[in-house]
């Protein structure tokens, strides 16, 4: 039940680009296709289940046994440049197919708030690993549902005319603003 | 000065005396900055436990601890200057709120009832929820809970039959105020001499 | 009913016709409108001009001095905007909220995105659940029905029939059919909102598919909600379908043109989207009625519908 | 100061914008300015760490091998990032809570790292010092007036002055549709002068 409550406050409640700002960069550069955006969130969903549990696992074995806290941040962000480094070389080997895919996405990723925010985060909520695996994944569907959706009606704006003012970024943050105003009714849903 | 070139020796050396400075800097900063941090995170409290009892002495610096499972309460005992219990303060959380946990210092003078609150911490709606700041101690009595005794009122919201009227449009989070409240006074009474206690436990 | 169906997005339509159908829908929300100017009084009324003026108002304002386009005011379709809001709200509500939520639904949700048949999410709703959001307190204290009431501002409130049905007081059912209920000032009345769903289905300005399938989806969903376990959730199908928003956001907000699926099987996908997001949020979210919501999620998905269930070869889509 | 030390210094103030027209770093811009004091005190975060970062990498420039400089950078800014996040837990805790993981996050905000690679790995410290300087007050004050706005029409005040009366707010600014919309907004009124002056 509990992973169950995770996932549909992190999809739907507390979706990460819509109500807790995360990811913005990609959401707004990368969703102008439908067929990009689910690249992106692949690319996405696969480096940040890794490393959260990477990051988890230094923070409970190395972090706090040590009490270096302090080094935190900069433990996570080698980390999780590394990893992604990792992940395109690996890739490359084992699946060419899937680097294919997901490739052009890899380097993007390191910049990506959403994976130091998630790793972060279930740190901060103080979940077990498990937790943090299904937490992680969940933002990661979440983050793909925004992105999906959103491409969705960009390619729909892309044949519209709107005036010049508004065209390009402020469009896309307005669109946004509005998808984040429907899904306050999820509010309240979980906790 | 010539660009180094980026052969083996020299992106180690570079990557690692990079490394062992920034670890230098930030280890001397984090001594620095050590006792700060716990000055500050004790001071916030030490002052809500202030605000919230009846006229008193001193307080018990070291609190008594009531886990019942899920949260853990602490209860500060405090004294007038003949060493007489005077009141106490709780520190109280319920996981519940409309976005997670809310926590509270309850303050209950010697019979038990409430003397004042403070919100330790509250991610709650702006505007609804975020309202418990105040609202449970406003003059009006339908959703005060100053000055009552969980005792003998019903501290719970007034759609599920007591009698604290619900933050307008907000009863999520007014429900998991006072379930905290509830709590605390239950916490509280476990550590006070009161006869009509004895029935009541911590959830 | 076809010739809407198998129109490509972005939805072209002449001129002519599009301030037919707009004729047509504010025909048929005649009967609800009366319903809600009898139980509602002077209150309904202010509103309701108020609300039509100023989203007429700032269209044309728009248009003229921001957009400097060619003139649309006279399609008829701000005029429908403004009322399809109104009914969205309390008849007590202030002025200044009323003309605050037109300026949205026209400025942002429409003419931001280029005007009409643009936008992607439905105007008069993002108004509505602008306000909601910003005024949680006045958008959810409903005014008592009293027949011809002619006090506006100081209206006795009363809790709506989804508030209570939470509580356990079941409304008569009557009162709901008629519209002897608290509520959003257009949307008490069933038989009135039924009334106008039998005219928009015989002038062919709307197909069945997308009322039909919310309002069966809510129904199945509340019963199985139901009958799994009747102390919680003691609301029985009916009284879901013929409380709250539920009817006038099923016939006449989810239907727009510009913002729901293309075919009748995006259509089916879109109802039942919808039908089932309501529930949800009525039943386990915070705030009290989920339709509105639930409509705008589903406006969101509408253009993914689109991409993914395109119409059948032609001849199949068709009966 | 001479003509063209002042020019670096407005570049980043107007020119390159990083909000307004680089339009980068929109992740901190959108969740910390739900009132003007936050929104300044996550500009001035972030300009502490681009000022310092910058200072740092050009002087560290020519001792980096090329093919090791993002990562040396990524330690050098997350150094900064920790610093800054040590110091306002220890003198601004209430601050330091508001603002969030929205702190250790400047690490991967685009602007710190976009300014290392573009400006501080090619100029002097002194000049990589101003650049960082004009940048960090272009976004501090992007995101001051941003939060400005938020606060102004959500709750009726702006750095605790009183406007109007809380009443009359739209909650929903201060909320995160409200950041979306008002973003876009300004951004649009950003565009709209631009062309204006041109």
């Amino acid at each position: 039940m509990t992973y169950i409550l995770i996932f549909i406050s992190a999809v739907f409640v507390n979706n990460i680009v819509l109500s807790q700002f995360l990811g913005i960069c990609p959401f707004l550069g990368v969703s102008k296709k439908i067929e990009t955006a689910l690249g992106m969130s692949g690319a996405v969903a696969f480096v940040m289940t890794i490393a959260t549990i990477f990051t988890y696992i230094i923070q409970k074995s190395v972090l706090d046994p040590f009490h270096i806290g302090y080094l935190q941040t900069i433990t996570y962000i080698l980390i999780i440049a590394a990893l992604v480094q990792l992940v395109e070389i690996i890739l490359k080997k084992i699946s060419p197919a899937l680097y294919q895919a997901l490739g052009v996405f890899l380097p993007l990723i390191t910049t990506n708030c959403t994976i130091l925010g998630v790793a972060l985060l279930v740190i901060k909520k103080d979940f077990n690993l498990l937790e943090s695996v299904v937490f992680a994944i969940s933002t990661a569907v979440g983050f793909g549902l925004a992105l999906i959706l959103f491409a969705g009606i960009r390619e729909q704006l892309s044949m519209v005319k709107v005036s010049k003012a508004m065209e390009g970024t402020p469009i896309s943050l307005l669109t946004a603003g509005l998808l984040a105003m429907a899904f306050m009714g999820f509010a309240g849903i979980v906790k | 000065m010539k660009k180094l070139e980026s052969n083996f020796k020299n992106m180690v050396l570079a990557l690692s005396s990079i490394t062992l400075f920034a670890e230098l800097a930030l280890g001397s900063v984090y001594t620095l900055t050590k006792d700060p941090i716990a000055v500050s995170k004790t001071a916030k409290q030490q002052n809500a436990i202030k605000d919230v009892l009846p006229p008193f002495d001193h307080f018990d610096q070291k609190p008594i601890e009531v886990n019942d499972g899920v949260e853990v309460l602490k209860v500060y005992k405090a004294y007038d200057k003949s060493n007489d219990f005077v009141g106490a303060a709780v520190e109280t959380s319920s996981n519940n709120g409309f976005s997670g946990k809310i926590s509270l210092m309850v303050g209950f003078d010697k019979a038990g009832a409430i003397v004042n609150y403070s919100v330790l911490e509250q991610k709650e709606t702006p505007g609804l929820g975020a309202k418990m700041l105040n609202w449970f101690k406003t003059n009006n009595k339908s959703q005060s809970i100053i000055g009552k005794n969980p005792a003998t009122a019903n501290l719970s919201v007034s759609k599920d039959g007591g009698e604290i009227d619900a933050i307008t449009a907000a009863t999520i989070s007014s429900r998991a105020f006072l379930f905290a409240v509830r709590n605390a006074y239950a916490a509280y009474c476990q550590n006070s001499d009161h006869q009509q206690c004895d029935s009541i436990k911590v959830k | 009913m076809d010739k809407l169906i198998i129109s490509p997005a972005p939805h072209v339509h002449s001129g002519d016709s599009v301030s037919k159908n707009m004729r047509g829908v504010l025909i048929s929300l005649i009967p609800a409108y009366l319903v809600g100017l009898y139980f509602f009084g002077l209150g309904a009324l202010i509103v309701s001009l108020v609300s039509v003026l100023s989203c007429v108002l700032f269209e044309y304002l728009i248009q003229r001095y921001i957009l400097k386009g060619e003139k649309t005011i006279n399609d008829g379709s701000a005029v429908l905007t403004g009322l399809l809001l109104a009914f969205n709200l309390p008849s007590n509500i202030p002025v200044w909220m009323v003309i605050i939520g037109a300026m949205v639904a026209i400025g942002i949700a429409k003419m931001s995105f280029g005007g009409l048949g643009n936008n992607p999410l439905n105007p008069a709703l993002v108004g509505r659940v602008f306000l909601l959001i910003s005024f949680p307190v006045a958008m959810t204290s409903w005014p008592s029905p009293i027949p011809l009431n002619p006090n506006y501002l100081d209206a006795v409130t009363s809790a709506t029939p989804l508030a209570l049905m939470k509580f356990g007081h079941l409304p008569k059912m009557m009162d709901l059919l008629i519209g002897n209920t608290g509520g959003s000032l257009g949307e008490v009345s069933a038989i009135a909102l039924l009334i106008g769903f039998v005219y928009l289905l015989l002038k062919r300005i709307i197909t069945w598919h997308v009322p039909i399938s919310i309002l069966l989806s809510v129904f199945v969903f509340t019963g199985i909600l139901h009958f799994a376990s009747p102390e919680t959730y003691f609301a029985t199908p009916i009284y879901h379908l013929l409380s709250g928003g539920l009817l006038l956001g099923a016939i006449f907000m989810a239907t727009d043109y510009a913002t729901s699926p293309m075919t009748t099987r995006g259509m089916l996908v879109y109802g039942v989207g919808i039908g089932i997001i309501t529930v949800v949020i009525r039943i386990f979210g915070s705030y009290p009625e989920g339709v509105s919501f639930a409509i705008l999620i589903m406006n969101a998905f509408t253009p993914l519908i689109n991409t993914y269930i395109k119409p059948k070869r032609f001849g199949e889509a068709r009966k | 100061m001479n003509n063209s030390k002042l020019k670096i210094i407005l570049n980043g103030l107007v020119t390159e914008n990083p909000t307004f027209v680089l339009i980068l770093g929109m992740c901190p811009t959108l969740a910390t300015t739900s009132s003007a004091i936050n929104g300044m005190s996550m500009g001035l975060a972030t300009l502490f760490v681009l000022v310092g970062s910058n200072m740092a990498i050009a002087l560290l420039k020519n001792v980096i091998p090329d093919k090791v400089r993002i990562p040396a950078y990524v330690v050098v800014i997350a150094t900064f990032v920790s610093i800054v996040e040590m110091t306002m837990q220890a003198y601004l805790p209430a601050l330091y809570e508001s603002l969030g993981i929205f702190i250790p996050l400047i690490v991967v905000n685009c602007i710190v790292l976009g300014r290392a690679e573009a400006y501080a790995a090619k100029n002097t410290v002194f000049d990589s010092f101003l650049d960082g300087l004009g940048i960090g007050l272009g976004f501090t004050f992007a995101l001051t007036l941003l939060g400005a706005i938020r606060e102004l029409l959500g709750t009726g005040k702006t750095l605790g002055m009183i406007v109007f009366p809380e009443h009359y707010g739209m909650l929903i600014f201060v909320l995160a549709p409200g950041a979306f919309i008002a973003l876009g907004y300004l951004i649009a009124v950003f565009n709209k002068l631009k062309k204006k002056t041109k």
